[in-house]
């Protein structure tokens, strides 16, 4: 296929039907409409079921739902929709039935929404912040993958400049391999045989079989989110090697800092760039090791200050963290806040590297 | 280029045309627009970055080859990033409201040709028209035929005085002489559809 | 005339003989006289008897009924049911069946993804009146208003049984209850929220009908609403909704043997029993 | 007519009762139309009276339709058989 | 027989003279000759008129009619108003009363705090359908069965107007939307959910009435239903709901003036017009 | 008054009431539900209001609305509970509406939800965690105070063993001082004055007047929370003078750990107890003193390793981090978990100081 | 009859018109009885037609009470004005 | 002192009886209960701690003096936590089913005595008018009028029947020689309640 021009929102769409999404619920909401619309609109043409749901919470639910029966499915929202969902998103990790979370939020404020949810219980979401929309188109098709893989649910953590961004790019299905039978997926076959299936979250089990009750259970899925801790984190690191300065930043942030930072390393200043891919698991000993020879990181965010604990946490006091961002909302224009442009941040890393000098 | 307007003046649909336009015409193309949340009316503007090798560029720009520009409004956010001696493509009915500037100006008397052509809520394909021309980014051709797939199922109504309005736009200006940098050698040529209309 | 055959462990079922009043029939095991078994004690599906759930609890009877209208209308390999959070959730131990334990509330929701991607199952949602009137009411007129091929059961206690007795949204005028403990006043506390009435006036609701548990008249009926209702939503009429009335003498601050006369007396005059709507 | 009909108890059937599994809720006491269960004054294993049977019980099923406990089964006699009351 | 008097900004307001079709009256300024002005521009408690609503919505002409119940009936130092997510979310900036803007959906359950601590206040929330029908239907009927003593106001346009035009619980079989291109379907969509007429099936509401905003006629007996409601609440009766069916033409994608036929040749069938309960 | 004994959720109802709380709502769920219970027996009594609300959701909302009215107002749940609330908690946070949120949690599950919030936006929540039913009564009062002082909604996070354990308590009302006036609360008074009042998490202000937008606004809430970090942080140390291990736990573990570390000093160990009080915001500095002379930092936390982020951001790689809990729930009974007992916690300290030794 | 009444018309009132707040939606056009609006073909400020005024209007308010920009202001004369048609 | 029961079998209240009693006796009283989340009839258990002084001990307690045991099922886990010497005041039904150990067991025929009084739901209430007696820690006057304060307004009608079991359990034994060691050096004299019923 020729590469075509589509919006981000579009792309995203067409990635989750290649990668065999056929349920997907939504609720309308500004970054996210555009892909329940896209959703709306292609999922019929391959039998699919859109469902224009009545709120996020029955937008998700639907979602466990047709994950719990099998099928590949999707919901999203973004900021305050996400909000609601999150004892779903809990709920679904406990229970294992995967599904997708496509979060378009509003900007880089929900990065602890995303990271440490607002669920009960110990769960992690895995999640995927893509730069473009040529990654998303990537990332969703995995993110479809890794959550049948994982029995888990999983984000996309995209934002406005993902999802209304119009670029060329061309969906191609990819293979990720075999994955292991849903033979867990509920279709009432197996009713009257002694053997019918049961999805519950305290694994209380059936009577003359009873399941390993909550205590157990957690605890199993607890090792499983070490697991995926271990096995999927994701990175880009851009001239870190050597570096004096390293800047961290993630998501569609990622390519405005790439920019100012090549053109320092144009003019010789020893700076590097890193970007974790999967928010959740953060890329820790990766970031550690890109901080390796640094004297100073530094963290750009659109938000008051949230990642910067994951970038704290991972070179665990060896070299000194600094904020390079803040709040900022471009209200009315829902690009990402007036400091997400690269004057800004060209400005603010000049100003840190003067004032960090060690 | 960077296209800017009022809400509801059809700039988003005009740099959709555009850039859709460059993209059958085998070009990389990357566009972004903004405007309102949960309000109506406000700001609108799009950026269009066409490239002809592999294009990863920001979104949102921080400079601009040329502009379009359908409503003086929202002209500084234009003025700030326009390079010097950019190439701005606007509404004749705006142009007195302009100030002067390290820019080649280049008015088109929109509204004034939409209504002649019949399609007076079509001034913005208008102005498309006249800097696709201008600018020799985009063919007419290629223009209409964009327009056509984008114009939703529910609007076909539009089809034919859009039409008529971006051959209109055409007709009615001369090229430039040096046409749009694209393919030079930056890493990604930029060029910016402003329109603050 | 037959003569009494002797009491004891073969001879069970059949009277000890004797006059009157003091004779007790040995029931630990099944008559030796010729006999037919009418009726046993677990439904067909049901995998055991025992459960944590109060004396005189409606609930185990409803759980019976349900699945004895599954089996009999042969739907037992295609059943797959939602169920809230209540007492009633121990049901998910107890049957032979698929089920997903949901969240509070959002069963119709979740039973509509279940539903829309497999669409020739038998799709149900089990719930209580504080998980479907109270937390989850949006939910189920959503999926009753879009028609949804699911059949819903509510069981109506009026009451929050598995935390212990607080009021919910249908408990009914003058009902105590631990957040209500003068009883329900309609000044402070507002009037119960007739849910299967708001069902049947919504367009995509096909069949809707309020039954209850407290006596065998009423068991009867409740199970003959439960068909007709699989019925229809399997054969994709649209949605459909069974209430059922159930006990709960532990919410009810009452004797197990008053739960029936509660039932009828109070909870029948806010809840009136029958079809309300059959297309 | 026969005074002595008055005194003959007609049963019809019979019921099996797993008193252990009994919660005593005395719903069963209630909804047996002839009258014909009562409960006892001992207690089972778990601390409830249960139900008892005496003669003339007629099948009807009611006992076990109401039972939330699953205590009961229920079988039909071929040919009632009727005893003194 | 008087003779017309000369046009122009002195005289504005009076026939310019001369024969027939051709001739315009001036219209920036008020009349020269003697009159009583009948109608100003904006309503009383109004701050401005500019809002960036669309050409042709609806919603305008309801807020103004709120607030003029509200100052007609000498509510304007009592009222508060909560309000949702959607395009009339604007009259906050609007309107000199206190207002509290709040989540999507659940300005019932707010207004619900708001009143119970301020007894004494004028509490209403303004909500459009898909904030109320949709995300917070919960909200709506439980306030509405509990009998608050506020007043809710439903702006129907059928469609999510704020996000572009999808599909709300309320849009009407056939309506195109952004989620249901070739109109809702009732086999895949469902259909709309009837809000009012589940409000007066609830013990707790006292007066629900469905107004519009397409002519004249309605837009004064819309006024009379908000006065109604607002004098039954602030009473202390119980719960009022006004619904007002306003034009989106946007939403709609139709013209500006096809708005008020849409209305009454599709929403009107769907929604009947007029008083649907009355204490 | 002399000493009750009281209920734990009766106990914080009578020191809600004795701190002016009068409008209350809530939903059931055990263990939250004896404090609902205690405060639609109690409110009534003062002439309060208590909502037997018909969902979390509505619970919380109806609390953001009675606090927006100006009154001191509370709801509260317990995990899947709280995390429908998420939404409504950001939105109060970003609007300025203060209420108390009792999270009478189930085990120690929640940290993350309660200290980085699954809601939207850029907000923190102030969270106490007392030890025991005498601390949430002391808590409570404050928090009420802090939520009018900050105008943000706060939480307590208790527990089952807060909610459920009898102990004699004294409920004396306790004067934190003044407080500026509620002039922001609505009651429609300024109506038709042109100072009408609003409350509106974007700050758009009115025709003719208009606020200051969501990016400002927001700033200036960001600052907010900045200057609370800074001064509100609250903890107890015990002997960690000079410890060689500190053992860090929160709420209900931190009188169990005690216990160990007391019984360990007795036997001549150089151990001591940390225990943060506020959550959020997590008394880093304090910790990073308490630790000073350590060698190892044992971190008992009743779940799969929540606040052991905090622990880590706190010592900034000076001090090696162990874990020391794990997933545990207690179903049937609604205790912290089978580990949350003096024996384990002492078996595993003993293991550990065995293990890290240096 | 007199034919010469059919050409006259009867000015009750008259309104005001914020033109530049109109957004040309025409909903004044069709809410007017007498049928004394109609569009401009000029555009105002931002770009929309306006409604216009003849003589013949009633002072209904009808105009005032549907337009969503509230563009209208409504005067009733004290005495009618007359004109040819 | 530890409390153990089934659910259903009037431990929770037993527990609150005798806790109430000794606040009201003067004495500093915590204590604890468990119980199933959303189930019914599972294990419940309370423990009660006795003191003089200050009181701030762990609510889940390592050992206890004595225990009250209504039911055999969940005994274990009252034998783990008993000290050697213990006391544990049992209904005579659950005896013959408790291993031997390292305690002195007070076998009270509470399900029996119950029925004598016409109590039969009220044996819990039987137990412990024994275990106060036996252990000397509350009179029965303490623990009739704390049953009395405890039965919500929607029970009264247990009120006469739980006070006859009460007294009957309190008349049916004769006390420790050596009473209850609360006011004893430990920070907290722990006297655990415990039924496993
Ligand atoms: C979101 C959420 N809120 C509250 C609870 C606690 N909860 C569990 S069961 C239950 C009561 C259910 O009452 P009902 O549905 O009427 O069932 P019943 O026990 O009466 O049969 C509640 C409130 C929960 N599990 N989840
Ligand atoms: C929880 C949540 N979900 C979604 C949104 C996005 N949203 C804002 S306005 C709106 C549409 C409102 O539609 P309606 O209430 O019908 O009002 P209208 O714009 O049509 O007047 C939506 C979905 C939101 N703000 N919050
Ligand atoms: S509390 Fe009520 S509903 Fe629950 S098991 Fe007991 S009787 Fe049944
Ligand atoms: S079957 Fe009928 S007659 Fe026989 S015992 Fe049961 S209820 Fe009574
Ligand atoms: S109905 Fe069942 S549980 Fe109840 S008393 Fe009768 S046999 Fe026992
Ligand atoms: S989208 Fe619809 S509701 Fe919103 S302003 Fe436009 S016309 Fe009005
Ligand atoms: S007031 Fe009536 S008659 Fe006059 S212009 Fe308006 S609508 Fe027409
Ligand atoms: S109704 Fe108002 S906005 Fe619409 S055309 Fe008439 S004057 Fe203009
Ligand atoms: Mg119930
Ligand atoms: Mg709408």
């Amino acid at each position: 296929m020729a590469p075509q021009l589509l919006q981000g929102s579009d792309a995203v769409a067409q990635a989750a039907i290649a990668a065999g999404c056929r349920f997907f619920a939504g609720y309308p909401m500004l970054p996210f409409t555009d892909l329940l619309e896209s959703m709306a609109r292609r999922l019929p043409e391959v039998d699919g079921v859109c469902m224009n749901a009545e709120s996020e919470i029955e937008a998700v639910n639907m979602a466990l739902g047709a994950g719990a029966a099998g099928a590949r499915a999707g919901t999203g929202s973004c900021g305050q929709g996400i909000a609601l969902m999150q004892e779903a998103i809990a709920e679904a990790a406990l229970n294992e039935v995967p599904f997708v979370v496509f979060n378009m939020a509003r900007g880089q404020q929900d990065y602890f929404q995303a990271t440490r949810g607002g669920g009960w219980g110990d769960y992690r979401t895995l999640c995927f912040a893509p730069k473009d929309v040529s990654e998303a188109v990537e990332h969703t098709q995995l993110l479809f993958h890794l959550a049948d893989q994982y029995r888990a649910p999983v984000m996309l953590y995209g934002d406005y400049l993902i999802a209304h961004t119009y670029m060329s790019v061309d969906v191609v299905p990819i293979d990720f391999g075999p994955l292991p039978p849903k033979d867990w997926a509920l279709d009432g076959s197996l009713g009257g045989t002694g053997k019918s299936r049961q999805i519950w979250t305290w694994a209380m089990g059936k009577a003359g079989d009873p399941g390993p009750g909550p205590d157990l259970h957690w605890q199993r899925i607890a090792e499983k989110f070490e697991e995926m801790a271990r096995v999927e984190t994701r990175w880009e690191s851009i001239d870190c090697e050597g570096a004096e300065t390293v800047v961290v930043s993630f998501g569609t942030a990622g390519p405005f800092v790439e920019q100012v930072v090549g053109e320092l390393r144009a003019d010789g200043v020893r700076i590097g760039a890193f970007r974790p891919i999967t928010l959740w698991p953060f890329p820790e000993a990766a970031l550690a090791e890109a901080c390796r020879s640094a004297d100073r990181v530094l963290v750009f965010e659109v938000n008051a200050g949230q990642m910067i604990d994951d970038v704290r946490l991972a070179v665990a006091g060896r070299v000194p963290v600094s904020p390079l961002g803040r709040v900022s909302i471009d209200f009315s224009g829902m690009r990402q806040g007036e400091i997400l442009t690269v004057p800004w941040i060209r400005d603010r890393v000049h100003q840190a590297i003067k004032e960090v000098k060690v | 280029m960077l296209l800017t307007g009022i809400g509801g003046q059809g700039v988003q649909l005009a740099a959709k045309t555009l850039a859709m336009a460059a993209t059958a015409e085998g070009h990389q193309v990357l566009m972004s627009s903004h405007y309102g949340g949960e309000m109506r009316g406000g700001q609108t503007e799009a950026s269009v970055v066409i490239a002809d090798e592999g294009l990863r560029s920001v979104p949102i720009l921080e400079s601009v080859w040329s502009a379009y520009v359908m409503h003086a409004r929202y002209w500084p956010a234009v003025a700030d990033r326009l390079r010097p001696g950019g190439v701005v493509v606007a509404n004749s009915t705006v142009v007195d409201e302009l100030p002067t500037g390290d820019f080649r100006l280049f008015p088109v008397p929109a509204g004034q040709l939409a209504v002649e052509v019949g399609a007076v809520m079509s001034s913005g394909f208008v102005l498309l028209g006249a800097y696709g021309a201008i600018t020799g980014l985009v063919g007419v051709e290629a223009l209409v035929s964009a327009m056509r797939e984008l114009v939703p199922p529910y609007r076909t109504q539009h089809l034919v005085v859009n039409e008529a309005a971006l051959r209109a736009g055409a007709g009615a200006v001369t090229a430039l002489d040096a046409p749009a940098p694209f393919g030079a050698p930056a890493r990604s040529a930029r060029a910016s559809v402003g329109t603050a209309g | 005339m037959t003569t009494p055959s002797p009491a004891g462990p073969t001879g069970a079922g059949v009277p000890a003989g004797g006059p009157a009043a003091a004779v007790l029939i040995a029931t630990d095991a099944p008559p030796t006289v010729p006999n037919r078994k009418v009726a046993g004690a677990l439904a067909p599906l049901q995998l055991s008897g025992e459960h944590h759930l109060c004396p005189g609890c409606g609930h185990p009877v409803a759980w019976r009924l349900l699945l004895e209208a599954i089996a009999e209308l042969g739907l037992a390999n295609r059943a797959i049911g939602v169920v809230g959070h209540g007492c009633y959730t121990n049901i998910v131990s107890l049957a032979d069946i698929d089920f997903l334990q949901c969240l509070h509330g959002r069963a119709p929701a979740v039973a509509t993804g279940v539903k829309r991607v497999q669409p020739d199952t038998a799709v149900f949602t089990l719930q209580g009146d504080g998980d479907l009137a109270s937390e989850g009411l949006a939910e189920v007129l959503h999926a009753a208003a879009r028609g949804e091929r699911i059949t819903t059961i509510m069981l109506n206690n009026g009451v929050f049984g598995d935390t212990g007795g607080q009021m919910t949204a249908a408990s009914v005028v003058g009902q105590r209850t631990k957040t209500s403990l003068d009883g329900r006043q309609p000044e402070a506390h507002g009037y119960p929220v007739p849910v299967a009435e708001l069902v049947a006036t919504l367009q995509g609701s096909v069949y809707v009908a309020r039954g209850a548990v407290h006596n065998a008249g009423s068991v009867a009926k409740t199970k003959r609403y439960l068909k007709r209702a699989f019925e229809l939503a399997t054969s994709g009429a649209g949605f459909t909704f069974v209430e059922v009335l159930t006990m709960c003498p532990t919410g009810w601050f009452l004797p197990t043997a008053d739960g029936p006369d509660y039932i009828q007396d109070t909870f029948e005059q806010t809840y009136p029993l029958g079809a309300l709507k059959d297309v | 007519m026969n005074t002595q009909a008055k005194t003959r108890v007609v049963t019809r059937g019979t019921v099996t009762i797993d008193v252990d599994q009994c919660k005593g809720c005395e719903l069963c006491i209630a909804a047996c139309r002839p009258g014909v269960l009562e409960m006892s004054t001992e207690l089972n294993e778990t601390g409830y009276r249960f139900p008892l049977l005496s003669p003339g019980c007629t099948a009807c099923r009611a006992c076990r339709d109401v039972c939330p406990d699953y205590c009961f089964e229920v079988f039909k006699f071929d040919v009632p058989i009727e005893t003194d009351s």
